[in-house]
């Protein structure tokens, strides 16, 4: 049992990272929609690369680059341009969806390498992201730069009006997205399952986006949400350890995903905003631009 | 599902795989057949592609085309035309001998399948490894449980890393196969440090996948060996002199560098045979065994015997129903479906084996 | 590299200086050679017009906008403002137009935000103390734990004055800091501000379009007409009448209404109105009253308190928790937005841009906002676009829009001609009662006075009007009953002619009538 | 950014004249088309031999062709699933899901009436393939409407909750064709019964009717977003959805009804692609490939800026492109994917052209310090 709660855990982090990457995106204000493009592309340039390297630090550090570019790359288009985010962000989507297809075909199968050293099975990538959520939680919520990147989610020109320049903490934000985005792609296909094939998400870049509405943009319950989806995940191909033969193995299949609809219809109705507060940051998705 | 067709004097055959993935395990061997058979006849125009089809299967299109010559892998549909041949490897005989060398490899009884979802063909192959364990348990006086946990479709690398894991880890499995197409699970029993036994390619040999510390032994599937008999049929300006085409461990051809392959074998890192067995996972086999697989693979090779010739059919009670008229039900568990030494019908074997063997565990 | 302000000792040079500052947008020389200068100690007022400029000279002062010439001079150095934070360092502060204030937040959070000296982890509580002792310097409580939402507005201004002093700004820029406070609050405001320069010595730039306010609280004026400066003055030499003259730059052409004969029949009958915001606070209580042909209510108060609300419940956009709408003797409340333009309730909302015309839509397609649902504009099923686009020529010759065709795209009129617009084209809906919010905020001289000639005809049609606007000269020139409303509640319905500006006035502060009445 | 005395910066366009929205569409596909040479390049392949596999055996060899025409209607159908809601606004993203659900829904008819165990109808033919058109539209209609409504009623991000379905509609297929579904192959392949011949679309010239419906619809879209009242709401409401609810709009009423019209589309993208193409009439084991190539109905229909019309050409265009791409692969023995590098091509150059398209370089000189001496006094007046 606890192999499976461990297995649970890391799939759990694969949205961890991804989601708390963005996370910090939209606590600045930016929406990424693309998510799932930027964990294709860092998932498989870590693959690609650490296979060609034999090197597993060299391939974290092409995953985490690429997702970082990407990241730019998405607030070029937001930021500088204040374009439409979510156009931007689908294009990063069918981008790295198509070029990741073509590009890692030649190196469809496993890695090859030597597992990375579990702690008595559990990744290390979880104790990572829990330490990433406390930090996360810290740098929001108790330092003033964390202030700022809030400030600039919410009302980026009263955030300009006290001398934060709007642009900058919106990149670095951006930034550490893509990073993380990178870094839960290249956990995904580094550690969590070392074999690559196209589109190997299947979708988990959706439901890491859906994790950060519902975790109403705090890190704690993001823990609390990605841990949550990850045991049912894990469950959901092993029904017949909790209830053996009720249903087919295909509507298991079908489960954590339609659990996530009732979940954001639920966050979404007022009666719930007015008893929970409306965390989501007002200035999200809304380019801002300068007076 | 692939095919193959020669058009007018300069024959070409055309190879048109459908799965999407190159680099999985069937995919490959059809990959490498294109390959062999080019170099064998370098006068005829081969290609092997994905094929992009939006519908014309080709038994529909067998008609407006009667001077090609075409040809599908058998999934269980047996229907054929004059110029429309369907073929099958036998590989539940490459099958059974890895039985054999998992079911005496195996020291906590338990041996795993991850699986696609059952059919005909899965159901079969299945049969054929099933039946090899056992044999190996019998002489070894052991008991050993063969574990089914299906993925539900053919590719999904994740899922079945995950099924392989569970199997591993819940159901205390140390010897692992699959059914499916990705190497996941062969990673799995790498991480886990227990044997693996291949499915439809040497990929140590081809693919550089894991190694033979990991793969105890695999089975090889070479599409070439019934592609070459389609060519030679066409060049000799026959087109479907049979119906199908369901060759085995008998039947082989020789490659352009005279190598001669029978259609299916055991194979592991470039060795065949029970040479083929890892040396590694060798010495943990009792010689008895050894010798048996090299007995039977002997004996296959010559034809001289058949693993579903001898044994009886017991069913399972599980497995898949058949649907449309007549429909045909699942045998209820402990019914001889086939007596021992009883020859099974090759088209029943291709379109009606749809039942597990006696005391397999399918897990729901 | 100069000196902050307060760094320095009393000089003869300005404290602040522009030179030649010109900035164009596309399409609009907003800023055109403009020079200013600040002398140390003083309430310099920027007089102007909407458009003439202000806003954006004082975001260049500030270093939001950067110019496309021109220079800036801080005791005579010159200095480049690339970026707020620059201006921040030199000991510039602002006070914007629009509130800048992180509503989610704390009071404290928003006074330390961008702060230089905190720095690093947030420690407010070592803060707090600091900013306390200032709010007490200027004797000003205020709960610095309370979130921004929960704050009156008139509360929000003096904590973005607090924000700025807690940074040390010794020059604090105010765009229109009286155009969201009652009269009580303007009171107020003016005198701390003249408090602050000379307690405190802080010079102070006054942006505003509102001539008492330039008499009574400043020591010099500077008026911008069309980007340019056209005076430069001292406030002891002007007199009112100058300082228009020099804002419009001729004589107003001021259209007046029709005059309006007995008010007629009942339209519209209120009754214990209530209803929440967005989020889910009470935000309209008990509302009553009622309304007659050719009659017209004005709702004066201080914006947030419960005229968004009010406007919405009555044009069907929001719905009531209780209380019932009469209109024409019928029970609409709960009717749909469309229900409501059908039985001839016509609505102009505050938000022109937002809500009442779409920016990438041609005048004809905005004009069908209106219509689209009207039989008379579809024909086999289609929408009759010729029809339409007469009517949409209609309302620009009927209302003095300038625009190039029916087919230009909205955002590309100026704010007034989009309200003459709009106006236009409620009112060609001949409504029999129309909620009118704001419907003069931001509109030059001329242009208001249009909209309220326009309105007076609608009444002399026989039009009852909901009048809400936070201008309390407009509902004291146009209302027959005035209604002052505060936290959600009309202080009481007044006929007008019992509505003089103290009593209303004080009402809008949250005063009630009894009060009132005692002082 | 600063250029020696020049201050380069991007300015939003003020005016864009019309012929520019085609032009930067034609740029785009024409740069994805470019830049597709570096991976021929790089899998050193004659460039000019790779682009003549491409588009002789799209659009000049008769099986290609054919195959063209039938993808093309499969695009169409699935870029308007994209596109009636885009003009509202909303993202459906949902379309292999809506496909699916076509597809199964499609296949409930001869399934009710027992058509595929007996291969003898109860009904006249005509009526059953009316049936199965009307049933898979309905079914991904429903699919989109449930979308449409989470959106209008509690504001549930579409694009998410279209994702979800999917996945889940992925696997309502898996249940229903294999191991024992309901519409498992008589031989349990892992695919769904064969529709009976009778059953099968009508083909016009060799062509499904459902290419009928898909130019139809281009004319029927393109009419209803410029003329009618409901087009007018829906773009008002995809405009400005405050606006459009002052304008007396119901935004659940619009939310749902796009979806709804969007995801019968797609329904019958997937009616079209399982029940009607010459030789499939049945759903097949990789249904999930078409599910991915719905995609470029995404593209297609950002590309066409919205417009049903234009997506006619540039769905044409990808059809081809996609089979040709693949095509060439086996041809030339190219890697596997090129067709899918094409699609993500083509989104990024949508997007670069997307703000080419919005924006212009601007040059200015740096602002020069030279001053006018600045009056101190005006004299009042
Ligand atoms: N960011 C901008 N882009 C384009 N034009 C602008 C921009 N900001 C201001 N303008 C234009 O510049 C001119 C001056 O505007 P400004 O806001 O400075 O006027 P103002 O005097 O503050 O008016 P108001 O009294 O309405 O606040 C106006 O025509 C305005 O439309
Ligand atoms: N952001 C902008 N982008 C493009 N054009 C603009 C912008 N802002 C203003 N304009 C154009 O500049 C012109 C002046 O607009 P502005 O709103 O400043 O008028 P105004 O002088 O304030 O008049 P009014 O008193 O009627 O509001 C208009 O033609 C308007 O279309
Ligand atoms: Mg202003
Ligand atoms: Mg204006």
């Amino acid at each position: 049992m606890w192999e499976l709660l461990a297995r649970s855990l890391e799939a759990s982090t694969i949205f961890l990272f991804a989601a708390l990457g963005e996370l910090i995106n939209q606590r600045a204000g930016v929406l990424n929609v693309g998510l799932e493009g930027l964990m294709l592309f860092g998932g498989t340039t870590a693959f690609i690369t650490a296979q060609a390297t034999g090197s597993y630090p060299l391939g974290f550090v092409a995953g985490l680059a690429i997702g970082g570019l990407l990241g730019l790359a998405h607030g070029f288009f937001s930021i500088t341009l204040r374009g439409d985010q979510v156009v931007s962000g689908m294009g990063l989507w069918i981008l790295s969806f198509g070029l990741t297809t073509y590009l890692g075909n030649p190196h469809t199968g496993p890695l090859g390498l030597g597992r990375i050293a579990s702690f008595f099975g559990l990744s290390p990538f979880f104790v990572l992201g829990v330490a990433l959520v406390g930090i996360t939680w810290f740098l929001l919520f108790r330092t003033t730069q964390g202030l700022a990147i809030r400030s600039v989610g919410e009302n980026p020109a009263a955030a300009e009006g006290s001398g934060i320049s709007v642009t900058a903490v919106r990149y670095v934000c951006v930034l550490c997205g893509g990073v993380l985005a990178g870094l839960s792609g290249a956990a995904y296909t580094l550690s969590y399952n070392p074999v690559w094939n196209y589109n190997f998400l299947m979708g988990w870049g959706f439901v890491s986006l859906a994790l950060v509405f519902f975790s109403m943009w705090n890190p704690w319950i993001l823990l609390a949400g990605a841990s949550l989806f990850g045991i049912m995940w894990q469950l959901s191909l092993s029904p017949e350890l909790v209830l053996p033969g009720v249903l087919s193995r295909y509507v298991w299949r079908m489960v954590p995903f339609a659990i996530t609809i009732p979940i954001l219809s639920v966050i979404s109705t007022p009666w719930f905003r007015r008893r929970w507060g409306l965390a989501r940051p007002e200035a999200l998705g809304r380019p801002y631009e300068k007076s | 599902s692939s095919a193959s067709a020669a058009a007018a004097k300069n024959a070409t055959l055309a190879i048109l795989h459908f799965s999407v993935i190159k680099g999985t395990t069937w995919s490959g061997a059809h990959d490498r057949a294109g390959q062999r058979l080019h170099a064998k006849h370098p006068n005829v125009k081969i290609v092997v592609g994905n094929a992009e089809f939006m519908g014309l299967p080709l038994k529909d299109i067998a008609d407006k085309y009667p001077n090609a010559y075409l040809g599908s892998v058998v999934a269980s549909d047996i229907t054929t035309k004059r110029n429309f041949i369907r073929f099958f490897p036998r590989q539940y005989q490459a099958l059974y001998l890895e039985g054999l060398i998992a079911g005496a490899l195996t020291k906590t009884g338990n041996v795993g399948i991850v699986s696609a979802f059952p059919n005909i063909q899965v159901l079969r192959r299945t049969a054929g490894f099933y039946l090899g364990v056992q044999d190996a348990a019998k002489a070894l006086n052991k008991r050993v449980n063969v574990y089914v946990k299906y993925v539900g479709d053919w590719y999904k690398p994740t899922e079945e890393r995950d099924i392989a894991s569970t199997l591993v880890s819940q159901y205390k499995v140390d010897v692992l196969t699959q059914q499916t197409d990705s190497g996941s699970p062969l990673d799995v029993a790498q991480e886990k440090k227990i044997w693996f036994v291949g499915k439809d390619m040497d990929t140590v040999g081809f693919y550089g996948w894991s190694n033979t510390d990991t793969v105890a032994v695999s089975f090889d599937t070479r599409w070439e060996v019934l592609y070459d008999r389609m060519i030679q049929d066409w060049m000799a300006g026959k087109q479907n002199p049979r119906t199908f085409l369901y060759l085995g461990m008998k039947d082989t051809m020789t490659l352009a560098d005279g190598t001669v392959e029978p259609t299916v074998d055991i194979m592991n890192n470039k060795k065949i045979g029970v040479d083929a067995i890892s040396p590694k996972a060798l010495p943990l086999i009792p010689k008895s065994i050894v010798q048996l697989v090299g007995q039977r693979r002997e004996q296959m090779l010559k034809g001289d015997w058949d693993p579903f010739t001898e044994h009886e059919f017991v069913s399972n009670g599980t497995g898949l129903e058949l649907k449309g008229t007549p429909g045909t039900p699942i045998p209820s568990k402990g019914t001889v479906v086939k007596k021992a030494q009883q020859v099974p019908a090759d088209d029943w074997l291709l379109g009606k084996f749809n039942f597990d063997l006696d005391g397999m565990t399918i897990l729901k | 590299m100069p000196k902050p302000l307060h760094a320095d000792g009393p000089s003869a040079e300005p404290i602040l200086a522009a030179r030649a500052l010109t900035k164009r947008f596309p399409g609009v020389l907003a800023l055109d050679h403009v020079d200013v200068e600040v002398q140390e100690r003083e309430i310099h007022a920027i007089l102007g017009q909407n458009g003439a400029g202000k806003t954006t000279l004082m975001n260049i002062l500030f270093g939001l906008v950067q110019p496309d010439e021109g220079a800036l001079f801080l005791r005579g150095h010159q200095v480049e403002f690339r970026s707020p934070h620059d201006a921040l360092a030199h000991g510039i502060g602002m006070v914007h137009q629009t509130r800048r204030l992180v509503s989610a937040h704390t009071v404290l959070e928003n006074i330390v935000l961008g702060h230089p000296r905190v720095r690093g982890v947030l420690n407010l509580r070592r803060v707090a103390p600091e900013v306390e002792v200032l709010c007490n310097k200027y004797g000003f409580t205020v709960d610095l734990a309370a979130r921004v939402w929960q704050l009156p507005e008139g509360e929000r201004q003096w904590v973005e004055i607090l924000k700025a002093l807690y940074r040390g700004a010794q020059a604090l820029i105010l765009d229109e800091p009286t155009s969201t406070l009652t009269p009580p609050e303007v009171t107020t405001l003016l005198a701390g501000l003249q408090a602050l320069v000379r307690d405190q010595g802080v010079t102070i730039l006054l942006v505003t379009h509102k001539l008492p306010i330039v008499m009574a609280a400043s020591h010099r004026v500077t008026v911008l007409r069309s980007g340019k400066v056209v005076a430069r003055v001292r406030t002891a030499d002007a007199t009112e009448d100058m300082l228009v003259r020099h804002m419009i730059g001729r004589d107003i052409a001021v259209r007046t209404g029709k005059r309006s004969g007995e008010p007629g029949l009942p339209v519209l009958q209120v009754d214990r109105l209530s209803a929440v915001n967005d989020k889910g606070q009470l935000a309209l209580q008990d509302i009553s009253f009622s309304l007659r042909e050719g009659e017209i209510l004005g709702v004066a108060g201080v914006t947030g308190n419960g005229q968004d609300e009010l406007a919405q419940v009555l044009a069907g956009l929001r719905d009531a928790v209780s209380g019932t709408v009469r209109f024409d003797g019928r029970d609409v409340t709960g009717l749909s937005p469309l229900a409501h333009w059908r039985v001839g309730i016509g609505y102009v909302p505050a938000e022109r841009v937002e809500v009442a015309s779409i920016a990438a839509f041609s005048l004809v397609e905005n004009t069908a906002l209106n219509y689209h649902f009207d039989p008379a504009f579809a024909r086999r099923g289609l929408l009759d676009d010729a029809r339409l686009e007469q009517l949409t020529r209609n309302i620009l010759s009927g209302y003095d829009v300038k625009a190039p065709t029916a087919r230009t795209r909205a955002q590309h009129l100026s704010g007034g001609n989009l309200q003459k617009l709009i106006l236009g084209r409620v009112l060609s809906r001949k409504p029999r009662l129309l909620i009118a919010h704001l419907p003069t905020q931001g509109l030059d001289v001329e242009a208001a006075a249009f909209v309220r000639a326009a309105l007076l005809d609608a009444k002399a049609d026989g039009a009852a009007i909901v009048l809400i606007s936070e201008d309390l000269d407009e509902i004291l020139s146009l209302a027959d009953w005035v209604a002052p409303i505060y936290e959600g509640r009309f202080g009481a319905v007044l006929p007008r002619a019992e509505a003089d500006i103290e009593t209303v006035g004080a009402m809008m502060a949250g005063w009630s009538a009894k009060e009132v009445r005692v002082q | 950014m600063r250029l020696g005395r020049y201050d380069v910066t991007l300015e939003p366009r003020t005016t864009r004249p019309a012929f520019y929205s085609s032009l930067t569409a034609a740029g785009a596909i024409l740069l994805a088309l470019a830049l597709a040479s570096v991976l021929f390049l790089s899998a050193q392949t004659p460039l000019l031999e790779a682009y003549r596999a491409i588009f002789s055996y799209a659009f000049f060899n008769p099986n290609g062709l054919l195959a063209t025409i039938h993808r093309s209607i499969y695009l169409l159908l699935c870029t308007y699933a994209f596109l009636v809601p885009l003009r509202a606004g909303l993202w459906n993203i949902g379309l292999p899901g809506q496909v699916y659900a076509g597809g199964v829904a499609a296949f409930a008819i001869p399934f009710v009436f027992r058509t595929q165990e007996a291969q003898t109808l109860s009904l006249p033919p005509v009526l059953l393939i009316l049936l199965m058109v009307a049933s898979a539209a309905a079914a991904g209609a429903v699919v989109g409407g449930f979308a449409g409504i989470l959106r209008a009623r509690f504001q549930v991000s579409e694009i998410l909750v279209t994702m979800m379905l999917n996945s889940i509609l992925f696997w309502l297929v898996a249940y229903m064709i294999k191991e024992g579904g309901p519409f498992m192959s008589p031989r349990g392949e892992g695919e769904s019964f064969a529709l009976p011949p009778a059953l099968h679309a009508p083909l016009l010239w060799g062509v499904p009717f459902t290419a009928v419906l898909a130019l139809g619809a281009a004319v029927f879209l393109d009419i209803l977003f410029a003329k009618t009242p409901l087009g007018y709401r829906i773009r008002a409401f995809g405009q400005s959805p405050a606006a459009a609810r002052y304008g007396g709009i119901i935004p659940l009423a619009l939310s749902l009804l796009v979806f709804l019209l969007g995801g019968g589309f797609a329904g019958l993208a997937g009616y079209h692609y399982f029940a009607a193409l010459p030789g499939v009439y049945k759903i097949s084991g990789n249904y999930g490939y078409y599910g991915d190539l719905s995609f470029y109905g995404i593209i297609s229909a950002l590309i066409a800026r919205g417009s049903s019309l234009g997506a006619v050409p540039i769905a044409v265009l990808f059809a081809g492109l996609s089979l040709g791409a693949r095509f060439a692969q086996g041809e030339l023995r190219l890697p596997f994917g090129v067709d899918y590098a094409l699609l993500g091509l083509l989104m990024m150059t949508f997007v670069a052209s997307h703000v080419l398209y919005q924006f212009r370089v601007a040059w200015r000189r740096v602002p020069s310090l030279a001053l006018r001496h600045a009056p101190t006094q005006l004299p009042p007046g």
